[in-house]
């Protein structure tokens, strides 16, 4: 038994979080210092297990196996392959760059009391409550949920930390506002909760459905095992019955297709993201919703390859939905967040696509997309953040002539905004084009049809731009600073890494193409053959 | 006749104080009620432990006398206090579990 | 030698990133980095050159294979480099063109506090350009087409506080946005047929598939080259870029972006061959365009604009030449060249113009200047001559060829391409005529502007006059020294191939006819702007006058339509989003709410009903148990 | 009685076979007065009567010691316990067997029919037919007591112990629960009498209807103006408001009595009446 590093790895996050809760109250900075240190150290572990991953090499690697319950067969299963641990990569990045963003987010303002959706006594005393280290606390928590999901080999394992995530989650978005809100505090509190709420009751029900599902899957399959139920499937000792399948595959999909979120289940991410904070919003849409998206790729492709191929076609349908109209909603927007959530859902409707399109270029570019996404959604979200709080507004209409004043800030907003666009060179063009292509050769009219989505996707990336950043310098504006070095330390680094992997994405592919050819075996698909090489 | 006579008395009589409990307002009946349904279930545990041969039953049934007795101290206290403070020994009056 | 070619695009992509990232450190050395670094690559082109001049016409493609980009199961995207003789000539006139206009913009961006950027972006289109013209496969192509494009959309919103700059370089993104939809959809379909979207391979497996595929591939590319080149019908954007600084206009919306389509179409000519539909459609888009761009060229008084339209109509010719297949894929190129050197002199001579005028565009309100600003005249005029086709110079020989070359067409397709291109050759001679006369002769026409300044034009400094001496040199020389001995021809031959076609009527009539219209056309202009003296606010003038200021009404449609109807759509969609999406899940929470209100009255406080509900539950769960035993 | 019986028999003997039938109905009889009886008393009563039955019953089946225990414990103390508060509450409202829920008396009536119905169908289901006396468990360790005994101390002791606790712990909450708190200090002699002298009620207090026509605990007597004197009236029913409003009821009586009396002597007002007609009446 060699040292369990995927746990440490999620471990690690988790200790970190109740350290940075116990710190007292008046010791802000410190727990501050805490959280980022913890998360630094998090990417250092994640780094290893990325070096330690061999793309030739087993499925599953650095497995743990422990019996966990054992009346029921679950056990504590750890396992990373190609797709996990390009994940699990871009979330142990991603959260240094959160905490930093959020730096200064969850310090009390004298109407924090107002702010806070956690009652007590102690809200009325603010030298006892402590929103800075919840804050923080919460973050790593998340951070360790999503570690855990994306290495975890066991369905049940997988379910509870796919459920467990939304209370940290919750608190989050309902406890820590934007402090940049229209209207009263009164009002912006109740505008919180109830985006709380929903993202908690969307996901819920998703969870609980899934829940069925899961035991539904245990009473056909006698496992809870990944790995041992997909042999079984492989090996022809394990076959349902051709409904039993689709039922089970629904129920999972459902669960996913709201966290991804994919159209009509989607209304809940632009309250969300519109009305936590910033680097809040990033953690939903660049870090939470990845596991949906994870998870198709994962649970239901492998465990149910034929209802999969069965339900492809509507599911395409919907994605290409997701994307036409996420972006059209996106063009429509006044609010800067709600602009950016939009465009979210758009992307995830690609990622969706290049999943069920099942071709190697399609998933490939699905995962790459996951990851790119995040790169690219942080960059734009956090600049947009550093922005709002400048003006103290969310709304396009109070901005303009940004860029004369900040250049720089209204520069790496534009390459975050063009990465949003997938400009070639960027990361972002890679994994989309992968995308598009992989649709393309499966079904034609599906990729001409998703094609448009990068006309739309210029259109509002530009549009926001435009309003924001050109024209005359609005009143407000002016005497606005430019980026400050805890910015920029951000900003940078999340641009190098897009233009980075935009001219060389292969770190990433290497170790994705493996994962996908496993997967295209789970749902015996063959590429299409080009028509040329046929006809020889 | 056959022993089993005395579970149906039993349990005529369970049904009985039941529908008493169910039935009156008077704190003090109701609870005469509850003793009344406590004996019956006393009544099946001496039958069965006469059927299985064997003493058990009847040391549960004891217990159940000695926690009974406790119980009617207990019950009868609160019955009082309550009587103390709202000059009414009511069960409907009350209805403390809706605030 | 092949190192080499990297280092081409190297270079200027150097230059963006120092510039770019350098801070305000830069500022003062900023231009001379940009120049500098455009220059070296232009001299590393030249290198190149004069080694592929020294080995055998066949073997002078250079091949240089980088890394492999996207590796992916059964698609292989790499970044390599290809260096034949079209990718050269790209290349030379890219990085010639391109280091005068560094040199120019010197002179012309001198008070502009942000000049180090403008020559960042500069070093980036460069950059983005020279990696369309040498890259090996269309992947990589398109990188460089959309980087030309955020190129030209930084450049075109230079000066981004100008809200009407902003907005053309939005406009102008979004419209190559859709042509780049073309590409992107041309690449994927390549990647069905055949597996790969290398030049080598795709082209010469061209013979082994489907006429249909071939037909919707050229046409995906001709969507593309519209976008790019300003065709119609997505010309609409050139005009409006005429917002960014005056170089910009010069190097990328007159020599070399606005040109990629044709190098596109060119560089896919085996896909154009096999598909003689996709080659009708693109020889109509020219011959639409180059009268569009003609009739649009005639109405506008503001000189650049005038400029543009007449951009586009040249860009119709090259457009139409490529069409006619290896006819004209030669002629199409050396027309490109040409046009190069004296658009791109026209334009800086416009450009030096304003720099006298402080910044007036209006031609109504130049008159004269020739006695002001002698070199610039000169210069202009050379370039005027050469794109009206005076005979001997540039765009007399490449004009030419291409009448010729849509005669030799063949057919009735063949005369109606003829006389179309003769009547565009006599519209151009009008329209520059007009620019000419309202520009340079005639009395003066200026007065002081809103803060009563009045304009006194003067001659623009050395830096600014060398580069448009050059250029015109460039426009005088070149065709000749083209077409002797067919030179450009064998140049260009193994990459494109050649043939004559079978013309119906000879080059020399041809030539006689191109000059009888050319002279009715400079006629007209002069009885109509020579003779009488010009109003300073335009007159009314006819229907078509008002159609072709406004674009045609091409603009007004477009609004109509797309803006217009794209608004409502997305508000009709958020309105949809909000009320019956969110609506439906709310009603369902809502509804729950009331459910429980109403099963709240349950819980009535009473602890006998409580007893009874306990009590039934016990009986019910007898029952149960009953049942269970009796089943 | 059954202790000399075989193992494994069906039947018992005759004699308890009567003896049930007999003490079954009474049992029967005494816990529907239970719940039926109006007054708590006679509800005390009743159930005490059925416990005796039951009593018997544990003495019949052989379990000789919870027989006795029952008697004493139950019927002797437990029901004694109740009787004492019966009086310390005393008769409320409460008591009247008016239903104030609504459908309440319906649902108990549905419940208790199907849970009785239920219950006996699965004792009926179950097989139970053969028994096997006590007679071997009893004889183990010679006689009932030292079998319980026995096992109490061995296997329940546990169990044992802790109702210990429990029944120490009943006792003390008990006695929080009743005990109240003496918040002022006594009232010297000296103090009682002082005030006595100061309030309008120097004479010791007018004992019920001694002023009014007859005698009844809870009617005031009537002053020599003949209003009612609240003072009359022990404290307790004042406490429970049980005090019997003398003066309307005696109004209407009159209203009653010339009516009557018109009637019978034919004439508007009779004469003056004598004192014991009108007591009978009033009485009524």
């Amino acid at each position: 038994m060699s040292f369990p590093l995927l746990t440490a790895t999620a471990a690690l996050p988790a200790i970190g979080a109740i350290a940075t809760a116990a710190v007292p109250a008046a010791r802000r900075t410190a727990a501050k210092w805490l959280a980022l240190t913890v998360s630094l150290a998090t990417l250092v572990l994640a780094g290893i297990v990325f070096a330690r991953f061999e793309p030739g090499g087993e499925r599953y690697q650095l497995t743990e196996s422990h019996a966990w319950i054992k009346d029921f067969g679950v056990r504590y299963e750890l396992g990373v392959d190609g797709i996990g641990v390009a994940l699990l990569a871009l979330t142990a990045l991603l959260i240094p760059f959160v905490i930093l963003a959020g730096w200064h987010d969850a310090d009390p303002s004298p109407s924090s009391q107002l702010r806070s959706s956690r009652g007590g006594p102690n809200e009325t005393n603010p030298y006892h409550w402590r929103p800075t280290q919840g804050f923080f606390a919460l973050i790593l928590m998340v951070e360790a949920m999503v570690v855990l999901s994306f290495v975890a080999t066991d369905v049940f394992l997988f379910y509870i930390l796919f459920e467990a995530m939304l209370i940290p989650m919750y608190f989050l978005i309902g406890g820590f506002g934007d402090r940049a809100h229209a209207g009263s505090d009164e009002n912006a509190a109740a505008q919180r909760s109830y985006a709380a709420v929903k993202f908690l009751l969307y996901n819920l029900a998703g969870g609980l459905i899934m829940l069925a599902a899961v035991i539904g899957l245990y009473v056909v399959a006698g496992s809870f095992s990944l790995s041992e139920i997909a042999e079984a499937r492989a090996d022809g000792s394990l076959d349902m019955a051709t409904s039993t399948e689709r039922w089970l595959f629904l129920g999972f999909f459902f669960a996913f297709a709201v966290k991804a979120p994919l159209w009509p289940l989607h209304t809940w991410l632009p309250n969300a993201m519109g009305e936590a904070t910033t680097p809040v919003a990033v953690l939903i849409t660049a870090v939470v919703d990845k596991v949906g998206t994870f998870a198709m790729l994962r649970f239901c492709l492998q465990l149910f390859p034929e209802a999969s191929k069965w339900a492809t076609p509507v599911i395409i349908v919907l994605a290409l939905i997701s994307i036409v109209y996420g972006a059209l909603l996106a063009v429509g927007q006044r609010d800067i967040k709600r602009l950016i959530a939009y465009a979210s859902i758009s992307h995830f409707g690609f990622i969706v696509l290049g999943i069920f399109a099942m071709t190697s270029q399609g998933q490939s570019g699905a995962t790459l997309y996951m990851v790119n996404h995040g790169l690219s959604t942080a960059a734009l979200m956090l600049v947009a953040g550093f922005l709002i709080t400048r003006r103290g507004s969310r709304l396009i209409a109070d901005y303009g002539g940004v860029q004369k004043v900040a250049p720089v800030l209204a520069g790496t907003f534009l390459i975050g905004g063009l990465a949003t666009l997938s400009l070639p060179g960027l990361a972002p063009f890679v994994s989309e084009f992968l995308v598009l292509v992989g649709v393309f050769s499966a079904y034609p009219v599906a990729g001409v049809v998703a094609t448009v989505g990068i006309v739309l996707a210029a259109l509002y990336v530009l549009v926001l731009y435009q309003r924001t950043m050109t024209g005359p310098v609005r009143e407000g504006i002016g005497g606005m600073p430019d980026l400050k070095v805890r910015e920029l330390a951000v900003a940078l680094p999340l641009i190098a890494l897009l233009i980075f992997l935009g001219v060389f994405p292969k770190p990433l592919t290497e170790v994705v193409n493996p994962a996908v050819q496993h997967t295209m075996q789970d749902v015996q698909k063959k590429d299409p053959q080009p028509e040329v090489e046929a006809a020889k | 006749m056959n022993p089993v006579n005395y579970l149906y008395l039993a349990a005529l009589l369970f049904t009985i104080g039941a529908s008493g409990v169910l039935i009156r307002r008077n704190a003090i009946v109701v609870f005469m009620c509850v003793e009344l349904m406590l004996n019956a279930c006393n009544l099946t545990l001496v039958a069965f432990s006469r059927m299985h041969g064997n003493l058990d039953g009847q040391i549960i049934a004891f217990f159940t006398m000695v926690v009974a007795a406790a119980e009617v101290v207990i019950g009868l206290a609160i019955i009082v206090s309550l009587f103390r403070s709202r000059h009414s020994a009511s069960v409907d009056d009350a209805s403390l579990m809706k605030l | 030698m092949e190192n080499l070619i990297a280092l081409l695009v190297a270079a200027p992509l150097l230059g963006a990133a120092v510039l770019l990232c350098g801070g305000r450190r830069l500022d003062r050395a900023g231009h001379w980095i940009g120049t500098v670094l455009a220059a070296a690559s232009f001299v590393i082109g030249a290198v190149l050159f004069t080694d592929m001049l020294g080995r055998g016409a066949e073997d002078r493609a250079l091949h240089q294979h980088l890394y492999s980009w996207i590796p992916v199961e059964g698609f292989q995207a790499d970044v390599a480099f290809q260096l034949d003789q079209l990718s050269m000539t790209f290349v030379l006139l890219i990085t010639g063109v391109g280091t005068l206009i560094h040199i120019y913009s010197i002179g012309y961006m001198e008070h502009d506090e942000r000049r180090r950027r403008f020559f960042g972006y500069l070093n980036l289109f460069l950059a983005a350009m020279l990696i369309l013209v040498i890259a090996d496969n269309y992947l990589l192509l398109y990188v460089g087409w959309e980087g030309v494009g955020l190129a030209s959309y930084l450049l075109i919103g230079f000066w981004q506080h100008k809200p009407s700059a902003a907005t053309a370089a939005k406009k102008a993104f979004l419209v190559n946005r859709v042509g780049d939809m073309g590409l992107s959809i041309a690449i994927m379909l390549m990647f069905t047929t055949f597996g790969t979207f290398a030049f080598g391979p795709v082209l010469e497996a061209t013979g082994d598939t489907s006429e249909g595929k071939l037909t919707a591939i050229g046409l995906m590319l001709l969507l593309a080259a519209c976008g790019k080149s300003a065709q119609v019908p997505l010309q609409s954007w050139l005009g409006d870029a005429m917002e960014g600084p005056t170089p910009v206009s010069a190097l990328i919306h007159a020599a070399t972006m606005v040109t990629a389509g044709v190098y596109l179409i060119v560089r896919s000519g085996a896909i154009f061959n096999g598909a003689p539909d996709a080659q009708l459609a693109v020889v109509v888009v020219g011959a639409v365009t180059l009268l569009f761009g003609a009739i649009v060229g005639c109405a506008k008084d503001d000189i650049k604009k005038a400029l543009a339209g007449s951009t586009m109509s040249q860009i119709g010719y090259m457009i139409l030449a490529a069409g006619l297949g290896p006819i004209g894929y030669v002629f199409a190129i050396m027309h490109l060249v040409t046009h190069g050197f004296f658009k791109a002199g026209l334009f800086l001579g416009a450009g030096s113009v304003m720099h006298g005028m402080n910044d007036e565009v209006d031609m109504r309100k130049y008159g004269g200047l020739r006695k002001f600003m002698p070199v610039t005249f000169l210069t202009f005029g050379l370039g005027y001559l050469a794109i009206i086709g005076f005979p001997g110079l540039s765009g007399f020989f490449s004009k030419d060829m291409i009448i010729e070359a849509a005669f030799a067409k063949g057919g009735t397709e063949g005369w109606i391409l003829g006389s179309v291109t003769l009547l565009g050759a006599a519209i151009t001679a009008f329209y520059m005529t007009r620019v000419m006369l309202l520009t340079f002769f005639g009395e003066k026409r200026w007065q002081p502007d809103a803060e009563g300044h009045e304009p006194h034009p003067h001659e623009s400094p050395k830096s600014m006059t060398i580069p448009m001496i050059v250029l015109a040199f460039g426009s005088v020389f070149a065709g000749g020294f083209f077409s002797i001995g067919d030179r450009f021809v064998h140049w260009l031959e193994p990459v494109t191939g050649h043939d004559h076609g079978h013309a119906p009527v000879s080059a020399t009539t041809v030539t006689a006819a191109t000059m009888v219209v050319l002279v009715i056309g400079v006629a007209v202009a002069w009885v109509m702007y020579g003779r009488k003296p010009v109003p300073v606010v335009a007159p009314r003038g006819s229907l078509l006058t008002r159609a072709a200021r406004r674009d045609l009404l091409q603009d007004d449609f477009n609004h109509v339509v797309l803006v217009r109807g794209g608004e409502h759509l997305t508000r009709s969609l958020v309105y949809v989003d909000h009320t019956l999406v969110d609506g439906v899940v709310n009603g369902t929470a809502a509804s729950m709410g009331g459910l429980s209100g109403r099963l709240r009255k349950l819980q009535n406080g009473y602890a006998r009903s409580y007893a009874v509900s306990m009590f039934g539950g016990a009986a019910v769960l007898i029952a149960a148990t009953l049942l269970m035993r009796a089943v | 009685m059954s202790a000399t019986l075989a193992a494994a028999v069906t039947t018992t003997s005759t004699g308890e076979a009567v003896q049930f039938w007999i003490l079954g109905t009474v049992a029967v009889i005494g816990a529907l007065s239970t719940v039926l009886m109006k007054k708590a008393v006679h509800s005390a009563l009743s159930l005490a009567g059925t416990m005796m039955v039951l009593a018997v019953f544990y003495l019949a089946n052989g379990a000789y010691f919870l027989g006795i225990v029952q008697i004493v414990v139950y019927t002797g103390a437990i029901m004694m316990l109740f009787l004492f508060v019966v009086m310390l509450v005393g008769v409320t409202a409460a008591d009247s067997l008016k239903e104030t829920l609504k459908g309440q008396r319906w649902l108990a009536a549905a419940c208790g029919l199907g849970f009785g119905i239920l219950l006996i169908a699965g004792i009926g289901q179950a097989s139970l037919r053969t028994f096997n006396g006590l007679g071997t468990a009893n004889a183990r360790h010679g006689g009932n007591v030292e079998g319980l005994a026995n096992l109490i101390f061995t296997k329940y002791v546990f169990a044992f112990e802790i109702t210990g606790a429990l029944l120490i712990t009943a006792t003390v909450g008990a006695m929080l629960l009743t005990h109240r708190e003496r918040t002022e200090r006594a009232k010297t002699q000296r103090e009682l009498s002082q005030e006595r002298v100061r309030s309008s009620h120097l004479p010791p207090l007018p004992a019920p209807g001694v002023y009014a026509r007859h005698n009844a605990v809870d009617i005031a007597g009537l002053l020599p103006d003949g209003t009612p004197s609240e003072l009359t009236v022990m404290q307790t029913l004042r406490q429970r408001g049980q005090i019997r409003d003398v003066s309307s009821e005696s109004l209407a009586d009159l209203k009653a009595l010339e009516q009557r009396s018109g009637e019978r002597l034919g004439r508007d007002r009779g004469p003056e009446r004598d004192p014991a007609e009108e007591e009978e009446e009033v009485a009524k």
